[in-house]
């Protein structure tokens, strides 16, 4: 991992605030192709807010934003920035609990499908050539999971950590060219952390993708991250390699504060 | 321009009653998340029930009934309709509560009977005129009624211990819980208060239109009203309230001719719609911040 | 091009000619679906992959290990050996690394086919000590992106070889083929002996093809059957049907998504020919009557009802008596109600033949799914005959007995009671192990270590290893595992040791079927930590002695073993277990070991102790051991 | 307990996604298109015909149209019908005052109502939630007022148009029967249509959108479009039950056929009936269609009640109807659609509990 090659993902100086509170102020990442790049910080220093801007869920007053070399309109509509090839997992579960999980992992695929509304309507044709090519790639996914006794059934009734999974294939299924998973081991036993932490690997690896991820388990972070990034209060306070980050003075004190705080 | 004034103050007088029902509609909605669409038969109920007593007692002794039996309605609802459905998705509360508007009215009919029936208070209806803007006493009189009551309301909620109590179960159900405030009871009452407001709109309805069916559609009325506030907004009803009333009137009157009349069914919607389109969240409503 | 179909590898030529792509040769579940095999898919893999590990040197007379959960590419990979004239050995996935270096040592294995990661791994850490061993295959690639070493290679990577080595040597394959003779090696299966190292047993093709054909032959097989591959590959009953007969008849096996999705990939397929060990019925019946017992209570009694029907009925078929009319209507109610849909759930509702065999059925399991109106019949078989020589024919059930003499075996009866045969199937002597054979193997008849006698009626009816029967002191036969499997025809059994030689009377071990009594306990809220906790429950003390009771009753109908009922029993602190060398992976007790383990206990046994400590040792999957101390009751029985 | 799935395995994903993948599923689909084509045409009555099936049939339509948009989408809709009167004038114009063939114009009709919908689906763009629910009452009003106050449409302030004869091709369609035939050759295409619909692509981002929009969006579901389909599908589903159930039930376009109680109606239908599902809008129609037949035939008949007046059997109508939307939320949220999955589980699994 080169920090030569240009960034994948580069956010420049962003501001943003919610009626006058200040969210991010100024913080300035890159996210370079073929890494695992982590955000860590204590609780509210912004960490969901940065990916929601880069979602386009919120739009940042200032700042700039440039994906693959080319800047992108601050104000975006997600599923233009989905387009782009930015797909995302959620802090709090987002499955779509009606559906079963490959309906779930199927929607992530759903930029690729192109039959019209009378096609699908009678199954016929270009629809059910792509229904069956998708569902292939769904399945090739489900495996790659190791999620296939769960297949058919509603993500709803699912326990916590096989739905967090479901998401995360949800996030793979758009073949993205960045992912970003928002805290993918909140709430797991030791278990399914390394599940996770392994499959997340293996995406990056194996799959080749790039990653940028908010999570609390330093040891996961340490363990599995090419670059950090720590924010505090909507700045970015430190960056640079887990030895790095290991030993930066700002970076425990911003946690020592945080156990104070607690 | 008198005429102009005229036209505008009637529809203020009768957009104070606008307001009443979507106070309501928005008492309720802020204490428990129902969007009560059986607001506007409970204003039928009560004309149904007022005019039932009337023939068997005085004026005074019948309201009282009246206000009685809404009570008991507002209990059965909470209790009966409503326990069930705690901490449901807004959306099965607002259905459940379209199930109940078909409830009430069956109910409130089949007990004292569809057929018109007309209500006299014996409110006079002397029209007069200041410098040729003419006014009624009877709109007057309910036009002052409503407006007591809605200040009524408000001072009740900002000042007086239940008030607040029900203001705090209406902003944070956990933290009204944990202060010990039993929500169903606080519920209860929420929807007494607004059994009381139909109460009066009825009443003043009734008593111009007759009691019949068409009562309930005043719901219908105040439901732009609403949303033009911002549901969860008592200001925003009250103001809402008086533009829709002035706005209706006026374009009834200067614009109804040109497109071929009848058009305050539809015009409050249309405002409400433009206004949305612009604040999705109405006046005073608070905007929700999507957290994902 | 084919000569004589005698040899697998002509046979599957044979198949690709007559079927084509039109005859489905395999499946596999995966990635959600049925992903299907014609005969040329079939063949066309093999050769890809034969030819693949001949470019890698692979000689007529090499020995190829496979290892795995059953999967196409697998039975693939034994065929492919076959084709070059080499020898491919099954081996068990589940087997500890000591036995896998034994096994792996002792056959001189030159390739070997892992099925994934895991078992690449163990593979790896015994090549380390194995030099002879030169390639390790694996099928499935995932997780395996960052392994380096040179002779680890994927399946398919080997088929592409085998490709380009195809281009070159065009006739290499029809030729290495053809030169396959009937006297050749098929198979060696280890067998994985009670006592002492696994024994690799030689089979012939024209034994193996012999057996196979018998079996098609003796159950009218078509080509149009189902059978489940989802038992160890290692084991002569997959061998036999998976592979042998699938070739043979030309039927298609189908392999499971994953073992955790047996069942339900089960009831997908609908076999048409099962062939599965008792334990597995016993599991099915377990698991119908725990679910049984969560149903609401009309539902119950609906079902209890209907089956005391369908045992009636079946006892009467049995017996080739008619049934009465109104027992008939209610049967085929029950059919509609019950039975029918049952075997739906089960999978079974196409089944036309189905074999129990390894081990003694007990009756009632039997019974149970006979009554059902499943074509289910025992077979006596071992690996040295492969899996042939007594077979029940329809509508001549005995639950006691196991059947008939097959076609083409003769069966005798050794004055010392031991049952030997010669069988078409009859193997050709164990690989390395000269003494073994000349034991086992004494002119042309097998002495098949087992006691048993024929019948009136001309069936075979097995009692226990021959070794193992004995004589109390006061003089009574002693036959353990006919008592044990009496025990463990209970639901709460999983498995039972008998002690009794030269003793002036039997005691028993029981290790209780975790699942089946943890389900009875929380049905009664009897709270328990662990399998130790539960199993020194006095509930569950008493729900056994009524169970020992049982046998004792059905005990002292039998003249013979009349005096051999079980006085005082203990209920293990553990379950037996392979790892542990306490039972062999087909599960049979390690007499010897167990009694060495456990003298503490069987002493207590012997003495009027109302209780006795141990230690238990437990061995973690990850190796590490953890000791801990535990007091075991012990209970009197009531004797008849 | 009649099903068997032993042996219905799948080898291909064409098989796995077939629309009705279990065998006994398609026999049942075969035994009740042979009772709808064959067997009931020839042993109901007239009245049964005419004031029940037909009926039946157009507010299935219509309630399967609102549950595509509330059901799968989740845009509460109170204002359904207005689209339903839509479809039902736009027909007749068509097919009364321009003679355009019968089926282009029920057809047409359903056009003009979706594209009359999708305006109405506009403001879902901004406006979430009740806010949605409140302005699509905007619908309701506003389409009847045009409808009423425009000549061009309907010729006079009663709204009133007769609808003439109906033909195909020569073929006079007058008799019950027929026009019963009518109404299931085009209702049995479009629920298959419609089922494909939500099994498919768009039923997904629907649904996707409903259980929780914002994520879906970031996933790449187009709010915008999706939720645009959803009102013109819904109200094109809605157009076409308009303009079949006044040709051949009504036989006249009236407002009041279409008024804010049938848009609540609808509404009930598929609360009762099970939201999000096909299946639940039929439960649903047939049961709001049975409901005053049953309270007058039978209800008040047991009670010895013939003799009730008509304006308190409307009531007690309303009181069970409402009475029952709140007891089904209560019970079973999701319908009577929900309690017959959960028996069709039962008898799956059958005899085992699970």
């Amino acid at each position: 991992m080169s920090q030569k090659t240009e960034p994948l993902l580069q956010v420049e100086d962003i501001h943003i605030s919610f009626g006058g509170l200040k969210a991010l102020n100024g913080v300035s990442l890159e996210v370079y192709p073929g890494e695992i790049m982590a955000i860590i910080g204590p609780n509210g220093a912004g960490k969901t807010t940065m990916l929601n801007v880069i979602n386009g869920v919120y739009t940042p007053d200032e700042g700039r934003i440039f994906f693959e070399g080319k800047e992108r309109p601050l104000k975006m509509k997600p599923h233009h920035v989905a387009a782009m090839g930015i797909s995302r997992t959620f802090q709090n579960l987002a499955l779509f609990k009606g559906m079963d999980t490959w309906c779930n992992i199927m929607v992530g695929r759903t930029q690729k499908m192109h039959s019209n509304l009378f096609s699908q309507g009678l199954y016929w044709g270009m629809s059910q050539k792509e229904e069956i090519e998708h569902r292939e790639a769904v399945e090739w996914i489900i495996d790659f999971l190791e999620i296939e006794n769960i297949r058919k059934q509603p993500t709803g009734m699912l326990p916590y950590g096989l739905q967090k999974r479901v998401e995360l294939g949800r996030a793979l299924a758009s073949e993205p060219k960045l992912v970003l998973l928002d805290e993918p081991m909140a709430g797991m036993n030791l278990e399914e952390k390394e599940d996770i932490a392994r499959f997340v690997l293996d995406a990056n690896e194996e799959l080749g993708y790039t990653i940028a991820l908010i999570e609390h388990d330093m040891g996961v972070v340490m363990d599995i991250c090419d670059r950090i990034a720590v924010l505090d209060f909507g700045n970015k306070i430190a960056e640079g390699t887990p030895e790095e980050i290991k030993s930066n003075q700002k970076v425990i004190q911003a946690y020592l504060g945080e156990a104070e705080g607690e | 321009m008198a005429f102009f004034l005229e036209v505008l103050f009637n529809g203020l007088l009768v957009g104070i009653m606008y307001s009443l029902v979507a106070l309501g509609f928005a008492l309720i909605y802020k204490a428990s998340d129902v969007f009560n669409f059986a607001q506007g038969d409970m204003s039928l109920f009560a004309g149904l029930a007022l005019v039932g007593f009337l023939t068997v007692m005085p004026l005074w002794l019948a309201l009282i009934c009246t206000i009685g039996v809404m009570t008991i309605l507002a209990y059965g609802t909470v209790f009966i309709v409503f326990r069930p459905l705690v901490a449901r998705p807004p959306l099965i509360l607002f259905m459940a509560a379209i199930g109940l508007s078909f409830l009430v009215q069956g109910i409130g009919q089949s007990i004292w009977g569809t057929q018109p029936k007309g209500l006299f208070l014996g409110i006079p209806e002397i029209t007069f005129d200041i410098k040729e803007v003419f006014l009624n006493t009877f709109d007057l009189t309910f036009g002052g009624v409503a407006g007591v009551l809605v200040v009524g309301l408000v001072l009740f909620f900002q000042k007086t211990r239940t008030g607040r109590a029900l203001r705090a179960v209406a902003d944070d159900h956990e933290a009204a819980l944990s202060v010990g405030i039993p929500l169903l009871r606080a519920w209860a009452v929420t929807w007494m208060i607004a059994g009381i407001v139909a109460t009066v709109a009825g009443v003043a309805w009734g008593s111009r239109l007759g009691v019949q069916f068409s009562l309930s559609l005043i719901a219908y009325k105040a439901l732009p009203v609403l949303i033009l506030g911002g549901i969860d907004s008592i200001t925003g009803a009250i103001l809402a309230g008086l533009v829709v009333g002035a706005g209706e009137n006026l374009a009834e009157v200067f614009l109804g001719p040109y497109v071929g009349g009848g058009i305050q069914t539809f015009f409050p919607y249309l405002l409400a719609l433009l206004f949305l389109w612009f604040r999705p969240y109405g006046m005073f409503g608070k905007e929700i911040i999507e957290r994902v | 091009m084919v000569e004589s179909a005698d040899t697998f590898p002509k046979i599957l030529l044979q198949n690709a000619q007559k079927f084509g792509h039109n005859k489905i040769a395999i499946r596999e579940k995966d990635y959600g679906i049925w992903q299907s095999y014609s005969w040329q898919d079939y063949l066309d893999h093999v050769r890809d992959f034969a030819l693949g590990i001949a470019s890698l040197g692979f000689k007529r007379g090499d020995v190829m290990a496979v290892i795995g959960d059953n999967r196409p590419q697998l039975y693939w990979g034994l065929a492919a050996a076959q084709c070059l004239g080499g020898v491919p050995v099954p081996l068990y996935q589940d087997a500890i690394e000591k036995e896998l270096h034994y096994i792996l040592d002792h056959s001189e294995a030159k390739f070997a086919l892992a099925e994934d990661q895991e078992q690449s791994d163990k593979l790896l850490t015994l090549k380390k000590e194995i030099p002879r061993l030169e390639y390790i295959f694996y099928e499935d690639p995932k997780g395996m992106r960052n392994y380096t070493e040179p002779f680890l290679m994927s399946f398919t990577h080997v088929q592409e070889l085998g490709r380009k080595f195809g281009k070159e040597n065009p006739n290499y394959f029809l030729d290495e083929v053809n030169k396959g003779k009937p006297e050749d090696l098929a198979i060696i299966c280890y067998t994985s002996g009670t006592t002492g190292n696994p024994k690799g047993v030689m089979l012939l093709y024209e034994a193996v093809v012999k057996a196979a054909k018998g079996f098609m032959e003796f159950e009218g097989l078509t080509e149009n059957e189902e059978v489940m591959a989802y038992l160890p590959m290692a084991w002569i009953g997959d061998h036999i049907f998976c592979y042998a007969e699938a070739m043979v008849a030309g039927f298609t096996p189908n392999c499971p998504e994953d073992t955790s999705t047996v069942v339900h990939d089960t009831r997908e397929i609908g076999p048409t020919y099962i062939f599965c060990p008792p334990r597995i019925w016993e599991n099915w019946l377990t698991q119908v009557m725990i679910k049984m017992e969560d149903a609401a209570w009309i539902k119950r009694k609906m079902f209890h009802f209907f089956m005391d029907v369908a045992g009636k009925v079946e006892k009467l078929r049995m017996a080739h008596e008619s049934v009465p009319i109104g027992l008939r209507i209610l049967y085929q109610l029950g059919k509609f109600l019950v039975y029918a849909p049952l075997l739906d759930n089960l999978g079974m509702k196409r089944v036309r033949v189905a074999y129990t065999a390894g081990e003694a059925i007990g009756p009632e399991i039997f019974e149970f799914f006979r009554s059902l109106g499943m074509n289910l019949k025992q077979l006596y078989g071992m690996t040295e005959s492969t899996a042939l020589i007594s077979i029940q024919k329809d509508g001549d059930i005995d639950p006691e007995t196991t059947g008939t003499p097959a076609p083409g075996v003769d069966i005798k009866i050794s004055e010392n009671g031991e049952v030997t045969y010669k069988s078409p199937g009859n193997f050709v002597g164990y690989f390395k192990n000269p003494e073994a054979t000349e034991e086992t193997l004494v002119n042309g008849y097998v002495l098949s270590g087992d006691a048993g006698y024929i019948t009136k009626k001309g069936h075979l009816k097995i009692i226990d290893r021959a070794k193992d029967v004995s004589k109390l002191t006061n003089g009574t036969l002693f036959a353990p595992k006919y008592i044990e499997n009496k025990l463990k025809f209970s639901p709460y059994i999983k498995e039972a040791v008998a002690h009794g030689k030269d003793m002036d009377h039997v005691a028993a071990f029981i290790d209780i079927d975790y699942g089946a009594v943890g389900n009875w306990a929380e049905r009664r809220h009897i709270a328990y930590t662990s399998y130790t906790d539960l199993a020194q429950k006095p509930e569950v003390y008493d729900l056994i002695y009524n169970e020992i009771l049982r046998v004792n009753k059905s005990l002292s109908q039998d003249e013979q073993l009349k005096g051999a009922q079980i006085k005082r029993f203990l209920l293990l602190h553990k379950e037996l277990d392979p790892d542990d060398g306490e039972i062999t992976r087909t599960r049979k007790v390690r007499r010897k070991f167990v009694a060495e383990k456990y003298d503490n206990l069987i002493d207590a046994l012997y003495t009027d102790k109302e209780s006795v400590d141990v230690d238990a040792t437990f061995t973690y999957e990850d190796g590490r051991t953890t000791t801990m101390k535990a007091s075991l009751r012990i209970r009197e029985a009531e004797n008849f | 307990m009649l099903y068997r799935e032993c042996g219905n395995y799948k080898d291909t994903y064409a098989r796995d996604m077939a629309i009705f993948p279990i065998p006994f599923d398609r026999w049942g689909l075969g035994v009740m298109l042979v009772l709808a084509f064959l067997v009931i045409p020839y042993v109901a009555s007239n009245y049964w015909l005419s004031s029940i099936m037909i009926p039946f049939y157009c507010f299935s339509l219509a309630a399967l149209g609102l549950n595509f948009l509330t059901g799968y989408a989740g845009q509460v809709s109170i204002g359904h019908a207005a689209f339903m009167a839509v479809g039902a004038y736009a027909s007749l114009i068509l097919y009364g005052r321009y003679g355009i063939p019968l089926l282009p114009s029920i057809l047409g009709g359903g056009i003009v109502s979706a594209a009359v919908g999708s305006v109405f689906g506009i403001p879902s763009l901004r406006i979430k939630g009740f806010y949605l629910a409140v302005s699509t009452l905007a619908a309701q009003f506003i389409i009847e007022w045009v409808l009423t106050h425009w000549k061009w449409v309907s010729g006079g302030v009663f709204g009133t148009v007769d609808a003439p004869d109906l033909q195909i091709f020569g073929w006079i369609i007058d008799t019950p029967v027929k026009k019963y035939y009518l109404v299931l050759c085009i209702v049995v295409p479009l629920v298959l249509f419609g089922k494909n619909l939500v099994r498919g692509q768009l039923g997904r981002n629907w649904q996707a959108i409903r259980d929780m929009d914002v994520a879906a969006e970031i996933i790449g579901v187009s709010l915008f479009r999706y939720k645009l389909i959803a009102f013109a599908v819904s109200s094109f589903y809605a157009g076409v039950a308009g303009s079949m159930i006044t040709l051949a039930y009504y036989g006249a376009a009236n407002i009041e056929e279409f008024n804010l109680l049938v848009s609540f109606q609808i509404l009930g239908m598929i609360i009762i009936g099970g939201m999000g599902t096909v299946l639940g809008s039929f439960f649903g129609a047939g049961f709001m269609v049975l409901l005053p037949i049953f309270i007058n035939q039978t209800l008040l008949a047991l009670l010895g009640l013939e003799t009730v007046p008509s304006d308190l059997r409307a009531n007690i109508e309303l009181i069970i109807f409402g009475g029952l939307i709140v007891f089904f939320l209560i019970v079973e949220p999701y319908g009577m659609a929900r309690l017959w999955h959960t028996i069709k589980d039962k008898m799956r699994l059958w005899p085992f509990p699970y």
